[in-house]
């Protein structure tokens, strides 16, 4: 029972982990409806600067924070300039999107291979790290109390973004057809750079969480992958789908290590993927449209 | 077995609190050239999807040939011999006209798989047939000269007769047509009413027809069906209908002529 | 025969051709995306390489039986999981090439898990790959030149359309599939053939994304810009050695560069055809106005 | 009611697709308060000549003017000067409500308290909306989309609306409706520039009057003058029954 | 003058590529220094380094350019096994040797029918020796008889320490009593397979793994407030752990092929600083690739000229040679023999020495 408490614990705190990533992945996807590859790339520029500014600067976590924030921010605005702009111009086939955006992630995380070395680095612990004790029998610490409120906020004020505003109502609208969308007045490059804007905040978030928590290295940026399997498992597009199922994704994770064999563990994500799918082609929260004919 | 090539039996179809197909009863005799008429959303493309398999009956039954089809997956039906076109155009845009034609006239010809990847033994007589037997097509419908440009840019009114030419390489026994004459000037509308009742004549084909050019529907069909709400007002030749009190309010409007 | 670094790229460029003509099947022509088909190299090795081993097969047969392993896999799989459409099956794929290794990795009884297989006797001699190569290449382009493809381009461009005109789209799905899996199986296993010792960790995530990168970079729907892609990148892979790491920073970049200028690939849905090389890269809105002049 | 004072002007406009030369030297104007009518067989540049002005496709070469300024180059830059667009084959947002789209349609309106009032007239154009407000667009009939098309253009309240063949598909009472009803429209300010293949009615509805055929302009005048053309007659009007 | 030209087989990017830096690095430190001090006489070395990608398809192509293209006489890398042993038949073939950095595998030296592949060397000692030691260390020094093992499935290197592991850890009385796996690369978080272990009663926990894993896995088990329970790990050690696992280190044991803190070894931490500007952290990768330069460099002084077979007769034939971490002498399989095994134990920020063993 107490190590059934524990590992749920542990299955949600991972969970938020990938949900911040999942969010931002799904943002993306909900517009320009492609995966975006280079999302990690996002998550590792933001864990580079946190981690330059805070080591070499001395400057204190809010400063360097925000500094990440803006970073992987511009940064993902400018890979949307450099990169998909000129694809998504010119065709509709989010593929080439994909692929592009396959490359990006090469690119970034080359980048770093060069400029900061492949070597494992870590935020000092400026996250309070301390474990707290639940209900006295099991533990945790502050740290995932922190991310699983953070993704919680995020999602929350971005949920409502979407669904309050005409802005959301315009971003909606661009996901199904931009060009249309432009024909109603939405200045679309400004609102596709805005989304990734966002998304790279949150990546940046999710970076300085994962590289404050386990470490940082050029290639971190694929832990996103388990973050897309979650966000397709919650259904691609949809934000509390995102959250929802990396929460499923965490606790899965957790669970069958701890109770089935560590080494199923992944097979057994794959797994949940697959029989989602198979039972909800488009994931928990995804709406399937019926194509009208 | 019946003389109707086409049955529908009290047939329903709802989309959550729509009903849009209402009890809906009628047949095709076959070698006919019927119209489908009424006003937008009564339910005219559902029942062309009911047909085809698109969507699943709520209730009824749907015959062909004798043979209760209901429920039978898309590309079963249409292997039994029914084709169609679509409202909302759905040609493969990216392939040429010529290919759009002839990768629905592949589905009367064969070889194996062997042959297929061998180039050997049926594969350079059938291809050669396919090929010709499609631009024939093409050059019925007046696009012999449009064979190699890709479908999706073609104008508008010539992705329509595409359409027609793509179901007809089906070697359909029944052609449903949806819309066919959308985006037309009276007088390629007039052109499309040659050619319809062209190739009724010499495919021997039984025809539904959804139109909202009275100027087509009028004149080639004898055979009218007009539905609202999803069920039927008025069924029966072009001057019955036309006149039914029904379908001039609900349709036609008061003051035609 | 030209000194054996000449030999190894040949050899290995007619081993990757191969695997990349099966993705191009599957993704340029069928148009389902896939970054799990290491996955199935992966079947293709293990397969022929514990038939050599174990149950002292002959090579040929080996292969050929790890061919069709990694089909038969594929096709049982692909009923299920065909049925998801767009990035949902390309995630999918992640998940179904991981769990694959993930097998390999654990069946330790068999595989020795991560610690691969050694000693596998040396048979994808020159001759051999070169072979293979034509053969396949040819069976894909005359399979692609006829009804199958059509039949495979209609599913991909509008599978409502093409059941409705008498298309089991389900069917050529799976196919397809299973005819790519074939491929990536041959080629794992000429891979093994090659390195003579086969790790679960060499057909990994990255190397399905560089199988469907090279696709994409030869042009979707193009068989001979699947092979002028793969290569290009082999070659520049091979030619950038020296500048070690500032070479995959390359390698991304060029993939970003091709789709950022021509993202229809080299060739676009075109075939190598004398009267393309021409205005092969010209820059066009569309592929109308070649379509319109042949 | 035709203050004779231009709208849009259009100078030597070229469009191309690749070889294809879809818009070639294409001269043309629109007064205020006028509704001028483009005829044309398939294929003849009528889409493509909406497109351009609307910045959907590139201008290869000539000038638009709107009431003697510059017609921006990006679609919402056209938008927000005052053109809205009906497209050709409906192009609503599918996964989105009626209300939604109807929206979108209002989007780069700043008068946020008269889109409610707005709203409301689309919805006594069109019952059939109102009926359907919460429904995904793409499960409407083909006609209900286009309803649903005409009222997202009337939702920006445009000084020029452009309408690309609006009748296609839509039942002949409704059309006969949608005509009455661009007149109103227009009688209360908005200029309009059609396409259309219904070109009789549409000439009746108009002022004025072009005829293109591919590309170029053929003929031009008063709406009533080509309604009386043996040619165009011939070419374009059909004889019909009705 | 003649140039012997040697390639170097090095990660320089993908997943090892910190380690891979590091050796080039060291290793381009080694050439320098040999050919300034003129050991070789009118011999220079050359190094000519290839990236693999971390991927060891790649680097069989790499090795197939170093021989055919540039011609080199010996090749030195790379860091893992599983490259080694793809390389080993194109090196065998071509007849050029190829001495590993820190691959332990047995295989790399051994074909698998049990015959010593003549051209592959290494400096390290072997994944069996070094499982026999952490048992041997675990069991007699530390005298912890219940062990927990979390070990990568994904890594040839991690299972084959683990297998050696178990083996001689029961030969020693011990009983592992929690046998747990993870897959490296993606998996940062080990919690779920820590919280069995916690239940399991294990008072000491085997990590045969690299260095990023291990921080992070002692880390969390901390953080699981897991106190008690001994770190036991191999030579995956590397400072920069520190940075990630903090005081998670302290008091943890590592068998190791070197100590940082040897004063033999202080020369060189010192000139790689100098040279790079940079701390050496992944040390031992550092220091093997360094030393297996050397140990060319000896072979080659003996052959005297820059010929392959000479130097593979030379590099096989090497006894007592002095290098900086220890004394080598080539056994019939290409290892060398009876290295010492040195502990570290993890103190105040710093691996420290701790004792050198030797099993029985
Ligand atoms: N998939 C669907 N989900 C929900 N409602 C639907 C769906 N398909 C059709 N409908 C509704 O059913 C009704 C009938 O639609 P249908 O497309 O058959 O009309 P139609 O007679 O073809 O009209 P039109 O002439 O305008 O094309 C419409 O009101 C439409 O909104
Ligand atoms: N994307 C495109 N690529 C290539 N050619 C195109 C493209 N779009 C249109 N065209 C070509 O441009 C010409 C004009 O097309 P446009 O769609 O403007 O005609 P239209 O007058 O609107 O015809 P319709 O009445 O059928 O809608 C046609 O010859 C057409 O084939
Ligand atoms: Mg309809
Ligand atoms: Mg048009």
């Amino acid at each position: 029972m107490q190590t059934l408490l524990q590992q749920i614990i542990n299955g949600l705190s991972l969970g938020s982990v990938y949900a911040l990533i999942a969010v931002g992945y799904s943002l993306v996807y909900s517009i320009l409806l492609f995966s975006n590859f280079a999302h990690g790339g996002f998550l590792v520029i933001g864990g580079y600067i946190c981690y330059f500014i805070l080591r070499t600067a001395g400057a204190n976590i809010w400063v360097a924070g925000l500094a990440a924030m803006l970073g992987a921010g511009i940064s993902a605005i400018l890979t949307e300039r450099i990169a998909y702009k000129p694809i998504r111009e010119r065709t509709n086939i989010t593929l080439y999107l994909l692929i592009a955006s396959m490359g990006m992630s090469i690119v970034i995380e080359n980048i770093f291979v060069i400029l900061a070395g492949g070597r494992f680095r870590a935020l000092p612990p400026v996250i309070p790290t301390k474990p707290v004790n639940v209900l006295g029998v099991a533990t945790t610490s502050m740290f995932d109390i922190l991310s699983l409120v953070t993704a919680v906020v995020f999602l929350g004020c971005l949920q409502l973004f979407l669904t309050r505003t005409k802005w959301g109502l315009a971003i909606r609208a661009a996901a199904y057809d931009l060009r249309v969308a432009g024909l109603m007045g939405v200045n679309v490059n400004r609102l596709v750079s805005i989304v990734f804007f966002v998304a790279g905040v949150l990546a940046a978030v999710g970076g300085i969480f994962l590289s404050a928590r386990y470490t940082l290295y050029p290639q971190l940026g694929l832990i996103t992958i388990k973050a897309f399997i979650a966000a397709v498992i919650g259904g691609l597009g949809s934000l509390p789908g995102a959250v929802v199922g990396s929460l499923i994704l965490g606790l899965a994770e957790m669970l069958t290590a701890g109770f089935i064999s560590s080494q199923m563990r992944d097979l057994v994500v794959f797994l949940l993927l697959i029989v989602t799918l198979l039972i909800r082609p488009s994931g928990l929260f995804g709406k399937e449209v019926k194509e009208k004919v | 077995m019946s003389s109707y090539i086409l049955e529908l039996e009290n047939v329903n179809k709802f989309f959550g609190g729509v009903h849009a197909v209402n009890d809906m009863t009628f047949s095709l005799k076959k070698g006919e050239l019927a119209g489908l008429i009424g006003p937008n959303g009564a339910g005219k493309t559902t029942i062309f999807n009911l047909i085809t398999g698109v969507y699943d009956c709520d209730s009824g039954h749907i015959t062909f040939k004798g043979e209760d089809i209901t429920g039978l997956k898309t590309y079963e039906v249409i292997r039994k011999g029914i084709a169609r076109t679509f409202q909302n155009l759905r040609l493969f845009p990216r392939s040429t006209a010529l290919e759009n034609v002839m990768t629905a006239c592949q589905q009367h010809h064969n070889y194996s798989f062997l042959e297929a990847v061998t180039h050997l033994g049926r594969w350079k007589a059938t291809e050669r047939e396919i090929k010709m037997e499609s631009l024939e097509l093409l050059e019925k419908v007046g696009l012999a000269d449009r064979a190699y440009q890709a479908a999706g840019t073609l104008p508008y009114g010539h992705q329509r007769r595409l359409e027609i030419a793509r179901a007809l390489a089906l070697k359909p026994e029944l052609l449903l047509l949806d819309e066919p004459a959308a985006g037309m000037n009276p007088e390629e509308v007039q052109e499309l009413n040659l050619l319809i009742k062209d190739i009724h004549k010499t495919f021997d084909l039984t025809i539904l027809v959804i139109e909202h050019h009275m100027e087509l529907v009028m004149e080639i069909c004898p055979h009218v069906i007009c539905i609202n709400f999803g069920a039927k007002i008025a069924d029966g030749t072009p001057t019955e209908v036309q006149n039914h009190p029904e379908v001039l309010r609900a349709y036609l409007g008061e003051e035609v002529e | 025969m030209f000194g054996g670094y000449i030999d190894g790229i040949i050899i290995l460029l007619c081993i990757n051709s191969i695997a990349a003509m099966g993705v191009s099947l599957l993704t340029g022509f069928t148009g389902i995306f896939t970054l799990g088909h290491a996955g199935y190299m992966a079947l293709g090795a293990y397969i022929s390489s514990l038939l050599i081993i174990k149950a002292g097969f002959h090579w040929l047969a080996a292969v050929l039986l790890g061919g069709a392993g990694a089909m038969l896999i594929a096709w049982l799989v692909g009923i299920p999981t065909l049925k998801l459409m767009g990035d949902y099956y390309a995630i999918a794929s992640i998940g179904l090439g991981e769990a694959i290794r993930l097998v390999l990795e654990n069946w330790q009884s068999l595989t020795r898990g991560s610690r691969g297989i050694p000693g596998i006797p040396i048979y994808t001699s020159l001759p051999v790959a070169i072979i293979f190569f034509v053969v396949m290449a040819t069976a894909m382009f005359f399979l692609l030149n006829g009804k199958y493809g059509r039949a495979f381009k209609a599913s991909r461009d509008d599978y409502i359309a093409a059941s409705l005109l008498g298309f089991n789209t389900a069917h050529y799905r799976v196919l397809s599939l299973a005819i790519s899996a074939f491929y990536c199986g041959i080629s794992g296993a000429l891979l093994a053939g090659f390195l003579s010792f086969i790790q679960p960790i060499m057909f990994d995530m990255l190397k399905s994304t560089e199988l469907t990168a090279v696709v994409v970079f030869g042009g979707l729907g193009s068989l001979s810009g699947t092979l002028i892609g793969t290569t290009i990148i082999t070659l520049v892979t091979e030619l950038f050695r020296p500048i070690s790491q500032y070479r995959m920073l390359i390698y991304g970049a060029v993939i970003v560069l091709i789709m950022i200028f021509r993202p229809e690939g080299i060739m676009g849905q075109h075939e190598l055809h004398p009267r393309l090389i021409l205005n092969l890269f010209r820059k066009e809105k569309s592929q109308s106005a070649e379509g319109g002049k042949m | 009611m035709n203050s004779k004072e231009p709208l849009l002007v259009i100078e030597n406009l070229n469009v191309s697709y690749g070889a294809i030369r879809a818009v070639r030297n294409l001269s043309l104007h629109i007064d205020k308060g006028e509704i001028v009518c483009v005829i044309g067989a398939n294929g003849a540049g009528k889409s493509t000549l909406m497109n351009a002005i609307m910045g959907m496709v590139k201008r290869q070469s000539g000038n638009i003017l709107l009431e003697g300024k510059p017609l921006a180059e990006k679609s919402y830059q056209v938008v927000a000067q005052g053109v809205s667009l009906s497209p050709e084959g409906r192009k609503v947002f599918a996964p989105l409500t009626v209300y939604e789209n109807l929206m979108m349609g209002a989007f780069p309106r700043k008068d946020r308290e008269n889109i409610e009032r707005d709203l409301e007239w689309v919805y006594s154009l069109f019952p059939r909306l109102q009926e359907r407000r919460n429904q995904h667009a793409g499960t409407l009939s083909g006609g209900e989309q286009q309803m649903l098309a005409i009222g997202r253009a009337l939702m920006s309240r445009p000084k020029l609306l452009l309408l690309d063949e609006p009748s296609l598909g839509l039942a002949p009472i409704i059309i006969k409706d949608i005509f009455k009803e661009l007149k109103r429209i227009n009688s209360e300010g908005v200029t309009i520039l059609l396409v259309e293949q219904n070109a009789k009615q549409a000439l009746m509805l108009s002022h004025r009057g072009y005829v293109l055929q591919t590309g170029e302009i053929l003929m031009e005048g008063p709406a009533h003058e080509l309604l009386a053309n043996p040619e165009v007659e011939a070419a374009y009007l059909g004889t019909t029954k009705h | 003058e003649e140039v012997v030209k040697v390639g170097y087989l090095a990660a320089l990017t993908g997943d090892w590529a910190a380690y891979g830096q590091t050796e080039l690095k060291s290793a381009q430190l080694a050439v320098e220094e040999i050919n300034a001090s003129g050991a070789l006489g009118n011999l220079k070395l050359e190094l000519v380094p290839y990236d693999f990608r971390s991927r060891p398809e790649d680097a069989v192509n790499a090795v197939r350019r170093m021989i055919n293209q540039d011609k080199v006489v010996a090749i030195v890398g790379a860091n893992s096994s599983g490259v080694n042993i793809a390389t080993a038949p194109v090196v065998n073939q071509a007849g050029v040797p190829q001495i590993g950095t820190v691959s332990t595998n047995p295989y790399v030296t051994m074909d698998e029918s049990g015959k010593v592949r003549p051209y592959s060397f290494r400096v390290c000692f072997t994944d069996p020796y070094q499982g026999k030691l952490i048992a041997y260390f675990s069991a007699k020094d530390l005298g912890k008889l219940k062990a927990a093992i979390l070990y990568d499935v994904s890594s040839d290197y991690s299972q084959g320490l683990r297998e050696f592991f178990i083996k001689s850890y029961e030969d020693y009385g011990g009983k592992v009593v929690a046998d747990l796996g993870f897959r490296g690369g993606q998996d940062v978080d080990f919690r779920a397979q820590l919280t069995e272990i916690r239940n399991s009663g294990a008072d000491v926990l085997v990590l045969p793994n690299m260095g990023k894993e291990m921080a992070l896995i002692m880390k969390q088990a901390r953080e699981l407030g897991m106190n008690d329970i001994v770190f036991v790990g191999g030579d995956g050690y590397g400072e920069f752990m520190w940075e990630i696992a903090g005081d998670a280190m302290e008091n943890s044991y590592w068998i190791n092929h070197v100590s940082p803190e040897d004063p033999a070894m202080q020369p060189f931490f010192e000139a790689y600083k100098k040279k790079y500007n940079d701390e050496c952290k992944e040390f031992v990768n550092g220091i093997l690739a360094y030393d297996a330069v050397y140990f060319l460099a000896d072979a080659v002084k003996r052959a005297g000229k820059a010929d392959a077979e000479a130097i593979t007769k030379a590099l096989a034939e090497t006894k007592g040679l002095q290098l900086h971490h220890a004394v080598i002498t080539m056994d019939e399989f290409h290892n060398p023999k009876d290295k010492d095994g040195v502990v570290l134990i993890a103190k105040d920020g710093k691996g420290r020495f701790y004792k050198k063993v030797r099993p029985e």
